[in-house]
């Protein structure tokens, strides 16, 4: 019965769906808001990479909200699993030591991706990538050790005091354009960090600083998720 | 063009059937990761670098990574065995 | 008619995604597939999404040198919503995952009729209902598995 | 006005730095929570009725609407803005045991409610909504009864109602998806401003299906409500109150702003008509069946959010009205009955004789009680008048079957609640009532202002009045909002760009003039 | 500030002091003083009763764009008047030792609860009566029907509790038929007003009128306990402490008579009412609503014949003579209707008559109950007296009240045309009678029991209020016209021809009603009879109450026979107890539906992903709304 109401569900949604596919202007958007900040950005904002811009310019509070849930989603993984932490003492006996290659590799890996997560972040506005690709990057590396040594820890302290000053970083970036006068996360406010030269590393205003909060956030959070999730205790293995 | 998005497009929803049929959960998280990369690629053929950047590190690569280590943490890492587990 | 653009794929991955999703959703009884379902349905909004903006002739957003100034580009709005919302699902996945690692631990189970169901009871001893003594079922003869 | 921000930045930046702080001194963690939320306060206070004559948009990052977000700042979204931090204020959990991060999810919850009612673009909200419902999940994991059975109940209530989330929110990006498509803008003036054209077919009403659907999630709407039970059943009553309370409404406002703004056709209203009225229905005839107060509160709500879902589904600003006055009404309300049934929880016949332990409280019991039923000189009567003679002007038929269901489901609840009335009343002592628990002393003191409040309004209600139908006067004036958003000169960009044509312009003015 | 601002002021005082003041002892008299001072203050504006103009409260509201007024016209100053006296009555009668021994049994508070839920009860109705508009009629309604749940829920029996929630669901049920109608109304006119809809019923459809009304007699009807809604009444008022069912038995459900003249007679108007026919039927409207009304005086009232316990046979007598006054009204001639409303005065006297008496012997034997009561007259003769006047007046007998007003029903259904109708009235007439005397006759008949050897007549604070309203039955009976001054002046405002009176009785072109030369005559008879009776020598000789015997039955001193149990046997084996039980049946069928539906949508709550099912119906019905798109 159940199944069948899902199956019905599901079909009617692809129905209307398709249906839609036929009165929605797909591959002809009228795209009024795109138009607009395509012809704006370069000149407003004065990134390369105008999804960068949109992210932190123009959707800037967006972003912020987005960091806001990552940071929950982690807080509330912290209290779902963090109330054992007693527990993870007892580490899980499947993991075997792990083989030699893996352990080199990951040595070797680490500062590469670092780096690259890092050069991600920094030409964020100029390039593909930024914050969020670079923050994944430097979540992996330096996650890498845990996985590949089980002995490894990460400091949770280390994660939440990078993760709290990275968000109140954005935070104060967007509220120092406010000291001066601009609304909140304006991106120019001051000659102090000009307006650069179009293309360069230092332009667009803020913005290369708010990626390297983004970067730092995002890289935080989800190594503090990722570390969790590892260290949680195992349920009661059903090993064969 | 379209028939490279068409087979990238068959691949995804092929992955994405087997993430629901296939009844080893390492494999489905291994479908689902497939899912993830050719999405990346259809966003990457959409002009749409960031998106499929993203996509890739976080849906192929991070949660893809969550996903096995949940699994073995709810000690059901086993890929000898055919089981929809309680 | 012309020939179907190739947008018409897309929309059909989409579509697909979502339905392949939202089935899994609603008939999976496992919760770990349950949270991939979910996984997929909202890889397929994402493509939803980026679709809103796409046009075939178009190229990036993204200014480099070698492109012609007058050249269309592709929308860049809806792309950074799908960052967005991307980065959205994975911190929800992760919330998911920890939820069902304790309830695995709590419950031994990853059915999510019998994970109801023991909630149900346990929710039934708390408001003092039922008492704690009582066998597993909250109120004999009321499940009905829809 | 520039500062109101503030109120959404200020506690996102103390729930990120409390984590941080508490390693160095927890109490300044803590005071700092409670300090951002005094600062919000205070912030709101400062504007207040400034709004009341002309709304104000708020660009941030001084870009230009269409493009930049804004933030929208009418009256509506500052009662809403200065209840949330005061409503966070009053279930502030003070206990000493709670875990730092729960305070952090507070404040989150305090910044993305406020953001939700301030936003004035649609993919803002729905960060802002997945953010509410991200630190709800968190809350009701962290706040899960602590029992040895509670703890496995939150955690799996909360499970049930993370996915539930996941896929509303889902529905609600592929609603904003075909919004995009369709209108290719995100901005609410904007978007308003095309609707007529844009929106008004069967692509728009799919999407308000769709949002409608997502955010009815948080909203305890009809088909997607089966959390409500399981979760109010497994967190204390503290968070039931405040998610119930305020919450809910949250959803519900932006459900409200949406709809009035972006979907013009009367199929959208009927849509939420249907809904709500099988809300109502259901829900109250649970609630007549519930053995234990907290299920019943619970089921209730079901049944009253569904009244505020037939309420805003009234065409005009009678309608908004209406529903403004119920889901304030409820707003006040529940929390309140909440906060009596978690020093009566048990089985309902445990609790009989009750009134003789404590008669203030089966006092302020009744009178909540009452007021929910709409008793006459008490605000719910003027809030559920305002429905019923409403509903009965519509000529569409599907509001006389909203008005027949909501009159019975009012019978339902009567019914149940005054056998509640009656076993407090009882003569005889229940078996149980030496073990029952002690109401805590904030509990009632939350309880007795809510009374004050309803006796204070139930005598003021003329002035109530006025300012609720000046309220709903400016959400309903869809102009309004664009001619704020958009300064003059915007506008005429706009309309030249857009080829809309000036007439649909003046046209649309003239409706709104002959309201 | 007008004379109807001072009762509310003081109605408003009295609430605060007595709230304040309730546990203290002595705040019986205050309240004895608080409604004398309300009928002083009804007394100053007694020239409603006479015709005088309507008289406006100060005190207005302004909302939804309505304007909501309070006044007294001549109908609610009549009805009012009842009210109060009916408070002064039962307060008096509260006062005293009735009081006394109440506090003791229970508490202080408990007490106070009693003084306080009688005065919001008395309050809430004269807000009801002084309704200016529909808006303001339904929060009185609401008012009444909270503030006499209130008396009813301090009733400790477990099945009383229960009939109040009963009570309370039906009375909900009905506020809700009422306020659809209003809203009805108010989608029809646009406003709330009295005016607008006398003005706008004149334009209604037939199906609107019928609806509407249908919506309104609902409401008013489960107020009144009219067929068939009658379930709920007499079970609820039985059996609450004494005074509170004197005060709710004299008055309380006649407050759905008021709503129905205010609102069907005054506003729907009378010309509609008979020119509406019910679809399929050779009835119009107002034949409907009198067949109502006769069913309800026969139905409840063969009830009442069935049951064991006093209080419960005077409530559901009260019931049935309910629909006498409906009847009398919904005759729509000047005698039918002045009928009515003499009735309401009148039973009103003697219900609270009747109520105070079984009071006074519950407080000297405890119990109410038929199987243990009996010759009680030798011990409690006022009393004895007080209830035969009463059952008197209740059975419809010259030279009391009841006589009146009852013979003034029958002849204009008579006048009018209406056999079946009459025959029916006579019926619930008949019934009345054998009920009565089952009442008489098993508390003061018969052979005193052991156990009541030593009871004596009921204390003095008891007996005034009883005997003064013993003289008030026999002197309105005697002069009705003192009354009917009262009931002419508000019909006039009813918008019906005034019947026409003089001080003796009723003035009709064929043969009119004299009650003082009825009453001469009977007592002329009585004094002939008596003289012959003595003149030839009639020899009286006084048996001993034990000494009797039934049916060659020889009866010792040791065991009494007192003929109480199963009264009627023949009767009630005759009529059966079907239709009470199909009643019954139908209000189980009502809660075992919701039932029903409610575990459906529990089950549907609880099942896995129910949600997701429903969204089903959420596409389905899109689509079919969305019909009127594309």
């Amino acid at each position: 019965m159940r199944n069948i109401s899902s199956l019905l569900f599901s079909g009617g949604l692809a129905f209307l769906l398709l249906v839609l596919a036929t009165q929605l202007p797909f591959g002809h958007t009228s795209m009024l808001l795109g138009n607009d900040i395509l012809q704006a950005a370069p000149d407003e904002v004065g990134t390369g990479n105008i999804v960068a811009a949109v992210l932190l310019a123009y959707r800037g509070i967006d972003t912020l909200g987005e960091l806001a849930i990552l940071f929950t989603a982690a807080a509330s993984v912290g209290l779902i699993l963090g109330q054992r932490s007693n527990h993870s003492a007892k580490r899980d006996k499947t993991i075997t030591e792990s083989h030699f290659i893996t352990s080199r590799a990951s040595d070797l890996m680490m500062p590469l991706l670092i780096i690259v997560g890092f050069y991600i972040i920094f030409y964020g506005h100029l390039t593909p990538g930024g914050g969020f690709q670079g923050g994944v990057i430097l979540a992996i590396a330096f996650f890498l050790p845990v996985l590949t040594r089980p002995g490894t820890t990460i400091d949770h302290g280390m994660i939440t005091i990078i993760e709290g000053l990275a968000g109140a970083g954005f935070i104060m970036i967007g509220l120092w354009a406010m000291l001066y006068g601009k609304p909140f996360l304006q991106p120019f406010f001051d000659t102090f960090l000009g307006n650069g030269i179009f293309g360069s590393l230092w332009s667009a205003g803020t913005l290369p600083l708010l990626y390297l909060a983004v970067g730092l956030k995002v890289g935080a959070e989800l190594a503090g998720l990722l570390v969790t999730i590892s260290e949680a205790p195992a349920a009661e293995v059903e090993r064969t | 063009m379209i028939w490279i998005v068409s087979f990238v497009v068959f691949i995804m929803l092929a992955s994405a059937l087997a993430v629901l049929l296939l009844p080893n959960l390492i494999a489905a998280v291994a479908a689902s990761s497939v899912v993830s990369l050719s999405l990346a690629v259809l966003f990457a053929l959409m002009k749409a670098p960031d998106v499929a950047m993203t996509e890739a590190a976080i849906g192929a690569g991070l949660s893809s990574l969550l996903l096995a280590m949940a699994l073995r943490r709810l000690g059901l890492w086993q890929l000898d065995k055919e089981q929809e587990s309680k | 008619m012309t020939m179907p653009g190739i947008e018409v794929v897309f929309y059909t991955g989409a579509i697909g995604l979502i339905v392949i999703g939202m089935a899994g959703v609603l008939m999976v009884k496992n919760v770990f597939r349950m949270l991939l379902a979910l996984v997929l349905l909202e890889a397929g909004a994402s493509l939803l999404l980026i679709l809103s903006g796409f046009r075939e002739t178009g190229v990036a957003p993204i200014l480099l040198s070698g492109h012609a100034a007058g050249q269309l580009m592709n929308d860049p709005v809806p792309q950074a919503l799908v960052l967005t919302a991307i980065v959205i699902g994975v911190g929800i996945q992760a919330l998911a995952l920890a939820l069902i690692l304790r309830i695995k631990h709590r419950y031994h189970s990853l059915d999510m009729g019998e994970i109801r169901e023991q909630m149900e009871h346990d929710i039934a001893v708390n408001s003092g209902v039922v008492s704690p003594a009582s066998a597993q079922s909250p109120e004999p003869g009321g499940h009905h598995h829809g | 006005m520039d500062n109101l921000i503030l109120v959404v930045i200020l506690p996102l930046l103390a729930a990120f730095l409390m984590p941080a702080m508490a390693r160095t001194s927890e109490v300044l963690a803590r005071v700092t929570g409670l300090m951002v939320l005094f600062i919000s306060i205070i912030i709101i206070t400062s504007v207040w009725g400034s709004v009341d004559e002309q709304a104000v948009s708020y660009a941030i990052g001084g870009f230009r609407p269409p493009m930049g977000i804004v933030f929208y700042i009418d009256q509506l979204s500052l009662l809403f803005a200065l209840l949330i931090p005061v409503m966070i204020l009053l279930f502030w959990p003070w206990n000493k045991v709670t875990h730092i991060r729960e305070y952090s999810l507070m404040m989150l919850l305090t910044a993305s409610a406020s953001g939700l009612v301030l936003s004035g673009d649609l993919f803002n909200i729905y960060v802002f909504y997945e953010l509410l419902a991200v630190a709800s999940y968190g809350l009701v994991v962290a706040q899960g009864r602590a029992g040895k059975k509670g703890e496995g109940a939150a955690l799996a209530a909360s499970l049930r109602y993370l996915i539930l989330g996941a896929v509303g929110s889902v529905m609600m990006l592929i609603g904003i998806a075909i919004i995009y498509t369709q209108a290719g803008t995100l901005n609410l003036a904007h978007l308003a401003l095309l609707a007529p054209e844009k929106l008004n077919n069967m692509a728009g009403l799919s999407a308000f299906a769709l949002i409608l659907i997502g955010v009815g999630v948080k909203a305890e709407l009809f088909p997607v409500n089966t959390w409500v039970p399981e979760v109010y059943g497994a967190v204390s009553t503290r968070l039931s109150a405040l998610m119930a309370g305020l919450l809910s409404k949250l959803a519900v406002i932006v459900i409200i702003r949406v709809l009035v703004l972006l979907f013009p056709q009367p199929e959208a209203l009927q849509l939420m008509t249907i809904l709500g009225m099988l809300g109502v229905i259901s829900g109250e005839l649970v609630a007549w069946r519930s053995r234990d107060m907290i299920r019943m509160l619970s089921f209730s709500s079901i049944g009253q959010l569904g009244l505020v879902f037939v309420a805003f589904s009234i065409p005009g600003d009678m309608g908004l009205m209406a529903g403004f006055a119920v889901a304030l009404h409820h707003l006040l309300v529940k929390p309140a009955l909440f906060m009596l049934a978690s020093g009566w929880t048990g089985p309902l016949e445990s609790l009989k004789g009750a009134a003789k332990q404590s008669p203030y409280i089966a006092a302020l019991f009744v009178l909540l009680v009452m007021s929910l039923l709409g008793v006459p000189p008490l605000p719910g009567f003027w809030a559920k008048l305002l429905i019923v003679v409403n509903l009965a002007s519509q000529a569409a038929p599907v509001y006389q079957f909203a008005l027949a269901f909501v009159l019975i489901a009012t019978v339902i609840e009567a019914a149940y609640l005054y056998r509640v009335v009656m076993i407090l009343y009882h003569p005889n002592q229940g078996q149980q009532a030496s073990v029952r628990e002690k109401h805590k002393a904030f509990e009632l003191v939350i309880a007795s202002g809510a009374a004050v409040i309803l006796i204070a309004v139930a005598l003021q209600v003329q002035s109530m009045e006025t300012k609720l139908s000046s309220m709903a006067r400016q959400t309903g004036d869809r102009q309004h909002y664009i001619n704020t958003v958009f300064s003059k000169l915007d506008l005429a960009d706009i309309y030249h760009q857009n080829k809309v044509q000036q007439t649909d312009f003046r046209s649309n003015n003239q409706l709104q003039g002959s309201k | 500030m007008s004379v109807l601002d001072e009762v509310f002021i003081l109605c408003a005082l009295g609430a605060l002091v007595l709230f304040v003041f309730h546990r203290i002892r002595g705040i019986e008299k205050l309240a004895v003083v608080f409604y004398a001072a309300l009928l002083y203050l009804l007394i100053k504006m007694s020239g409603l009763g006479y015709g005088g103009e309507v008289i406006y409260s100060s005190f207005s509201l302004n909302i939804l764009g309505e304007t909501l007024q309070w006044r007294f016209d001549a109908v609610s100053w009549f009805f009012a008047i009842i009210t109060v006296a009916s408070g002064l009555f039962s307060a008096v009668f509260m006062s005293g030792k009735w009081g006394e021994s109440y506090r003791e049994k229970t508490s202080n508070a408990a007490y106070g609860t009693l003084q306080i839920a009688l005065l919001l009860n008395v309050n809430s109705m004269l807000i009801l009566l002084a309704s200016g508009d529909l808006l303001s009629l339904f929060i009185g309604w609401e008012l009444v029907s909270w503030a006499s749940f209130m008396m009813m829920a301090l009733n400790p029996d477990k099945q009383a509790r229960q009939a109040a929630i009963k009570y309370i669901v039906y009375a909900m049920a009905g506020a809700m038929a009422f306020l659809a109608a209003m809203a009805y109304v108010y989608g029809i006119t646009g406003s709330l007003q009295y005016a607008e809809l006398a003005q706008a019923s004149a334009a209604l459809s037939n199906g609107q009128i019928i609806l509407l009304s249908l919506l309104f007699f609902t409401g008013f009807a489960i107020k009144m306990g009219l067929i068939p809604f009658h379930l709920w009444q007499a079970v609820a008022y039985a059996e609450t402490p004494a005074p509170g069912a004197v005060f709710l038995g004299a008055i309380s459900a006649r407050m759905g008579l008021y709503a129905i003249i205010v609102v069907l007679i005054q506003l729907i108007g009378l010309g509609h009412l008979q020119q509406i026919h019910i679809p399929f039927t050779f009835w119009n409207l107002q034949t409907v609503l009198a067949w109502v009304g006769a069913l309800t005086t026969i139905i409840p009232t063969y009830i009442a014949l069935k049951q064991n316990d006093a209080r419960h046979l005077l409530a559901w007598h009260g019931v049935g003579q309910g629909g006498y006054m409906l009847l009398g009204l919904m005759t729509l001639n000047s005698l039918g209707s002045a009928g009515g409303l003499l009735h309401v005065f009148n039973y009103a006297t003697y219900q609270a008559a009747l109520f105070m008496t079984i009071g006074a012997v519950i407080y000297r034997t405890g119990t109410a109950n038929f199987d243990k009561l009996g010759g009680l007259v030798t011990q409690m003769p006022l009393t004895f007296m007080v209830m035969v006047f009463s059952i008197i007046g209740l059975a419809g007998l010259p030279p009391m009240n009841g006589f009146v007003s009852k013979w003034m029903v029958y002849r204009s259904l008579l006048l009018d045309g209406e056999p079946l109708l009459f025959v029916a009235a006579v019926i619930g007439t008949l019934g009345t009678i054998l009920s009565v005397y089952k009442l008489v006759h098993n508390t003061f008949l018969g052979q005193l029991r052991v156990e009541h050897q030593n009871v004596r007549e009921a204390p003095l604070s008891l007996l005034i209020p009883m005997l003064v309203l013993a003289a008030i039955m026999f002197v309105t009976g005697m002069m009705p016209g003192l009354v009917l001054d009262w009931v002419a002046s508000a019909q006039l405002a009813m918008g019906l021809v005034p019947v026409t009176y003089n001080l003796g009785g009723i003035v009709l072109a064929s043969g009119g009603l004299d009650m003082i030369w009825i009453t001469l005559i009977l007592f002329y008879g009585l004094g002939v009879g008596a003289i012959i009776f003595y003149l030839l020598g009639g020899r009286a000789k006084r048996v001993h109450q034990y000494d009797n015997y039934a049916g060659g039955h020889f009866l010792t001193s040791r065991v009494r026979y007192h003929y109480s149990h199963n009264f009627y046997a023949g009767l009630m084996h005759l009529i059966g107890g079907w239709y009470r039980g199909s009643f019954k049946k139908l209000e189980q069928a009502i809660v075992s539906l919701v039932s029903l539906l409610s575990q459906l949508s529990e089950n549907m709550y609880r099942s896995a992903q129910p949600a997701m099912m429903v969204i089903i119906v959420v596409v389905l019905s899109l689509w079919s709304i969305s019909g009127g798109i594309n």
